[in-house]
């Protein structure tokens, strides 16, 4: 975006406050999740007061071992991991994690999932106690645990069914977030938007594989891996672009988010806001990079709203 | 602790395919500690995408010559090239911008006895493993504790730092496998034979897993403490990923303790790990340059 | 793979030959159909004779006009090409074509498809009856046609209908090629497979996007486009290592290929043959590379015959 | 029409964010022909992952003073920083490694007449798109041919290789959006006024696919031959993708005539092609730099 620095900046600053089911959020940039910790991990390299909101790793209800390792792979302009879902749990997250998250503002949009339609609603039973839980996330699309995402997220019907069950436990926003490793998108997006989703976010990881030659095995120890990275961006845009165009609920665009450009994609073709994961891990500063990139492409283009770009591709 | 763009200073072949590379590094000299470690970021491309971790060897500030009366702090990363990202920084020159994430991690931890009580230290690396044994030992030097510095590697090609060790006046033995360089054995062998000269020294090592295992049956069997640094293939650095962990001591499939090696690590005590064959993860180092 | 370079080569040279569904090949290593055009285009970079095959550009019925442009869109270690199908039509194709490709003696695989099921037989038959044509590669699985691959190659029903039609047109061996977009591309295999094919062929590219901030539209006139290239190939092993357990034709693997590596990568995880696509496209002269690199792989390791290597991952 | 390896010779400002890149390119003098095109591949990460496509300024050999007494083939590229790939070739030295592959495509066509009944040529250039029109006015001037250059801008910095001209003996004449440089006037109309001085000329032009459009709308109307090079996004650049078709002139729905910018140009005859505004493809060149 040569072109960006040759033109002059106008005042007053562009507004990125944008809505999601109710929840206000200062700009349309967070973490995705399992890319920021516990919001915690990154303090010393950003200001959490900044962001949209804070999205935290994904919770079950008993704590998750994860996988074995290797847990990680790099790809051409991606990554694979196979964390498994290593998590604390939801007893420990309300002892030891909340306590931290209570000293910032941010909106805290809990990340959970659930290996059992029971597990999925005693999680969001309790996390609607939580006062610090402003929106959860209900991840139906994890591709790494067999008993996990691959079921719920991939079949309209179960999906619909966990959807509905945690819809009528938790009284915040329920985002819920869906995986590309389907045939129709739009399908899933309908199916969960009519059992009471409030807002989805996409995309969660492309399942893949990497192969260690030296070895003769395969990369990760969980076999298969999630994709992420700037390598999964074009399929995350068209099934943000196809989503947002089959459902009337608030879109949040997520997938090889790096730059203030790649956001303002996501927002162009009518993603609300956006997640931004794996290049939190190459630069734990890059979403404040991000939030002022976009505060300066808009107002080079005397552009006073976000939402006015939101959505509004030719 | 922090992220950013900074600049090479000078990148020079140490050996056949190894390098030095200074990177200016404000703070640094203050800020680190022996065993900690930075992340890389080789170039701006998506190709590759993730930054690479490196030791820390020594740090320092240099004055500068120029107009302003000022001084530049640096730090140097003596790595061995192995695949793309090494490769891509092996061609990299003074004046080319970098990024650098660090200093990150827990170093090794320098008994409060050290110089007192606590009057030798026996240090082991393996190939690469000497380099966060540098700064460590130009500490234990300060303190007054006699370093008996153990190097092993397949060559002599790979046994690095020599010299400056010897600046130190640390007394180093080497290890190698063609017998080259040193005695013709394995770095543990030396190591055995050091434990019986001084009992119930502290132990430092870092190298390939295997290695590892080794010397920590070793110091066990001897009952000498030991801290060993840890290697694994990391994303985040920071503890966010959850990519990079190893088993704790306590570790069960029911009751799962993972250490993060980025965050807790990448310098453990023996005794917080479960020394199991997959506890540490699988061996990084290509097949034919394990020790 | 700069561990490659140390060793020494051993003598006599591996054997590189593999066979698929009665068809010999010389080597394992054939263009992807799209990117090789109809073989002349190379002939100045590639010895064709050095190729396992040669895969056409997919032919019609009738001559294709394909999409307006533009067409491609450059993405991270990847590309999106919305080429539209344009081809010269099953007639011009055996009328102008045909005649180069009987001047080289290596395997032709001619890939196909059609709007209506109609067509595809009817092309079939023509096809089956052209002396030089040793193969049919089925394209059930184009993203880019609204009236074509979505349809046929997403739906396990739909597919197995187009095979066992086209399986009753054609003597020569019927390699299936697979389209990624699916739930489950092991459910497609099955019933590919139990429908006639003599192989499969997969992947072909995942559907995406790109957007251009500068005009403010999606950069392609079609709106999504297929993408490939290297950050396609962690789903691309993922989704042959699936095929491979779950059917017992023949598997030829595609995606990302650039380097004789990546080809290994998928032999190893049971591919019997490989396509290399865009790579033609980067560097015109990629597939002698990779063959060479094969053999060279091979001979260090003491390796004697591919086949030993396909399929040995620990 | 080979692919190889190469090295960079030289690569210099021009002006700001314009560069002159001298590339080893064996061959070149003898095969390369005005209007002919290179595919660069700036490095080998794959990101980016394509080859750019660049005209061929010029070529030439150089005798080199070495021990040995062997002449260097070389070809200059002539380019302006617009995005990524630019960038990344701007911060090539000499000695760093390129990928070229070329020449490719249908260069202009010079009549057999050309010095002989055809006398007068006019040549258009709009910004960079004056690149391939030296080696053209090198061979013209060489046939007697008398050439016009009209160059176009958006202001004097956007006027290149000028000196190169003035030592070939072509009278220039130029337009600039704001005056900075020659007229303040559009490019197009100098050409207009230079009809109206030399009617029934050749012309051969490079520019924005706008540019290109007015063009060929006076010279229809002037009753001029006209070649225009043409721009496109390209992948394989040999006519293998079908990335970078431009619609022929017999072109429609029902019977599609595409044709390959990279194979069948990028030179073509006005008369080939579909001067509908959709015909040339999208206008590549970024809203704030059309001429
Ligand atoms: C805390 C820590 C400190 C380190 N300190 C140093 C150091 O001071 N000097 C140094 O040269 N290296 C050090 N390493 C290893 C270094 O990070 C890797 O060599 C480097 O990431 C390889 O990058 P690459 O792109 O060149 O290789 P890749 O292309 O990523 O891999 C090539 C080969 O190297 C192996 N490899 C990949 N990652 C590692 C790894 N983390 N450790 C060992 N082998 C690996 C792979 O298995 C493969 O065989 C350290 C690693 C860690 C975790
Ligand atoms: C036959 C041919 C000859 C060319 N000769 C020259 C030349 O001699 N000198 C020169 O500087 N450029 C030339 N170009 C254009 C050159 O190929 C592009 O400027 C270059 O590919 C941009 O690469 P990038 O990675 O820097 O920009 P990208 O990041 O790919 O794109 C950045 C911006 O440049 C625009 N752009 C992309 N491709 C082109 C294109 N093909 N033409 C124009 N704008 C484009 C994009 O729309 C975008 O606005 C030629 C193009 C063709 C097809
Ligand atoms: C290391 C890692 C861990 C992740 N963990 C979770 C998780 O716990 N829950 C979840 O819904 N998504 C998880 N994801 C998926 C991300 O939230 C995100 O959807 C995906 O990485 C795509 O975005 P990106 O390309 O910006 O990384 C994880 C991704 C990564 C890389
Ligand atoms: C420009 C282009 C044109 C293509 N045309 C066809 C086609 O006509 N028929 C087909 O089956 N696949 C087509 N493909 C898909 C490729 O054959 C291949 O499946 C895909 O590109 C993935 O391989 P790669 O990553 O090596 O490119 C095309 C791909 C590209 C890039
Ligand atoms: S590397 Fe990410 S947690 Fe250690
Ligand atoms: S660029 Fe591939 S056909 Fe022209």
């Amino acid at each position: 975006m040569s072109s960006l620095n040759h033109m002059k900046r106008m005042s007053p600053p562009p507004k990125l406050e944008v809505e999601i089911a109710g929840l206000r959020l200062k700009n349309p940039v967070m973490p995705a999740s399992g890319t920021f910790g516990y919001g915690e991990e990154f303090s010393p390299y950003l200001d959490l007061e900044q962001l949209g909101a804070i999205v935290t790793k994904g919770i079950s209800l008993a704590p998750k071992a994860g996988n074995p390792m290797p847990r990680l792979a790099e790809t051409p302009a991606g990554m694979l991991n196979a964390i498994g879902l290593q998590n604390v749990g939801i007893e420990a997250f309300c002892s030891q994690k909340v306590e931290f998250l209570k000293k910032i503002s941010t909106p805290v949009i809990v990340n959970f999932f659930g290996n059992t339609l029971e597990e999925y609603i005693e999680v969001a039973r309790r996390l609607n106690e939580v006062e610090r839980v402003d929106a959860v996330e209900l991840n139906i699309s994890c591709p790494n645990v067999k008993a996990g995402g691959i079921v719920f997220g991939t079949d309209p019907v179960t999906a619909a069914r966990v959807v509905s069950a945690v819809r009528r436990e938790v009284q915040v926003p329920l985002i819920v977030k869906l995986s590309p490793n389907v045939t129709d998108i739009r399908v899933m997006a309908r199916a969960v938007e009519d059992a009471g989703a409030d807002a989805i976010s996409c995309i969660n990881t492309l399942t893949g594989m990497a192969v260690d030659l030296e070895r003769r095995c395969l990369s990760l120890a969980n076999g298969t891996g999630g994709l992420s990275g700037p390598a999964i961006k074009p399929v995350a845009l068209r099934m943000v672009h196809q989503v947002v165009s089959s459902v009337s609920i608030p879109v949040i665009g997520i997938g090889g988010i790096m730059s203030a450009e790649d956001a303002l994609e996501f927002l162009l073709v009518g993603a609300r806001a956006v997640q931004v994961g794996t290049a939190n891990l190459v630069n734990p500063g890059a979403m404040a990079n991000i939030i002022a990139g976009i505060e300066e492409f808009l107002a080079q283009r005397g552009i006073e709203d976000v939402n006015s770009w939101i959505g509004s591709l030719k | 602790m922090k992220d950013s763009i900074t600049t090479v200073l000078y990148n020079r072949q140490m050996a056949p395919g190894y390098y030095c590379m200074g990177i200016a590094a404000p703070g640094y000299p203050q800020l680190a500690r022996p065993g900690q470690f930075v992340m890389v970021r080789v170039n701006q491309s998506y190709d590759p995408l993730l930054r690479r971790p490196f030791g820390i060897f020594r740090t320092g500030t240099e004055e500068l010559s120029h107009s302003e009366m000022e001084s530049q702090d640096y730090m140097e990363v003596v790595y061995k090239v192995v695949g793309r990202g090494t490769r891509l920084m092996s061609h990299l020159v003074a004046g080319d911008e970098v990024g650098l994430l660090g200093p990150l991690g827990q170093g090794f931890c320098i008994s409060p006895d050290a110089g007192g009580a606590m009057r030798d230290a026996v240090l082991v690396g393996g190939g690469i493993g000497v380099v966060p044994l540098f700064m460590l030992a130009q500490q234990l030097v300060a303190r007054g504790v006699k370093v008996h510095l153990l190097l092993g590697g397949r060559n002599c090609g790979d046994i690095l730092a020599l010299a400056e060790f010897e600046r130190l006046g640390v007394k180093t033995s080497i290890a190698t496998d063609d017998g080259t360089l040193g005695e013709k054995c394995f770095v543990t062998q030396l190591l055995q034979a050091t434990l019986q000269k001084f009992p119930a020294v502290q132990v430092f090592a870092c190298g390939p897993t295997p290695m590892l295992h080794a010397v920590q049956q070793i110091c066990a069997a001897a009952g000498a403490e030991l801290q060993v640094s840890l290697e694994a293939t990391m994303a985040c650095g920071v503890g966010a990923c959850l990519g990079c962990v190893v088993e704790g001591r306590n570790h069960s499939e029911q009751q799962p303790e993972y250490l993060c090696t980025c965050k807790q690590g990448p310098v453990f005590d023996a005794h917080e790990l479960a020394w199991t064959q997959e506890a540490l993860g699988p061996v990084l180092t290509p097949a034919e340059d394990s020790l």
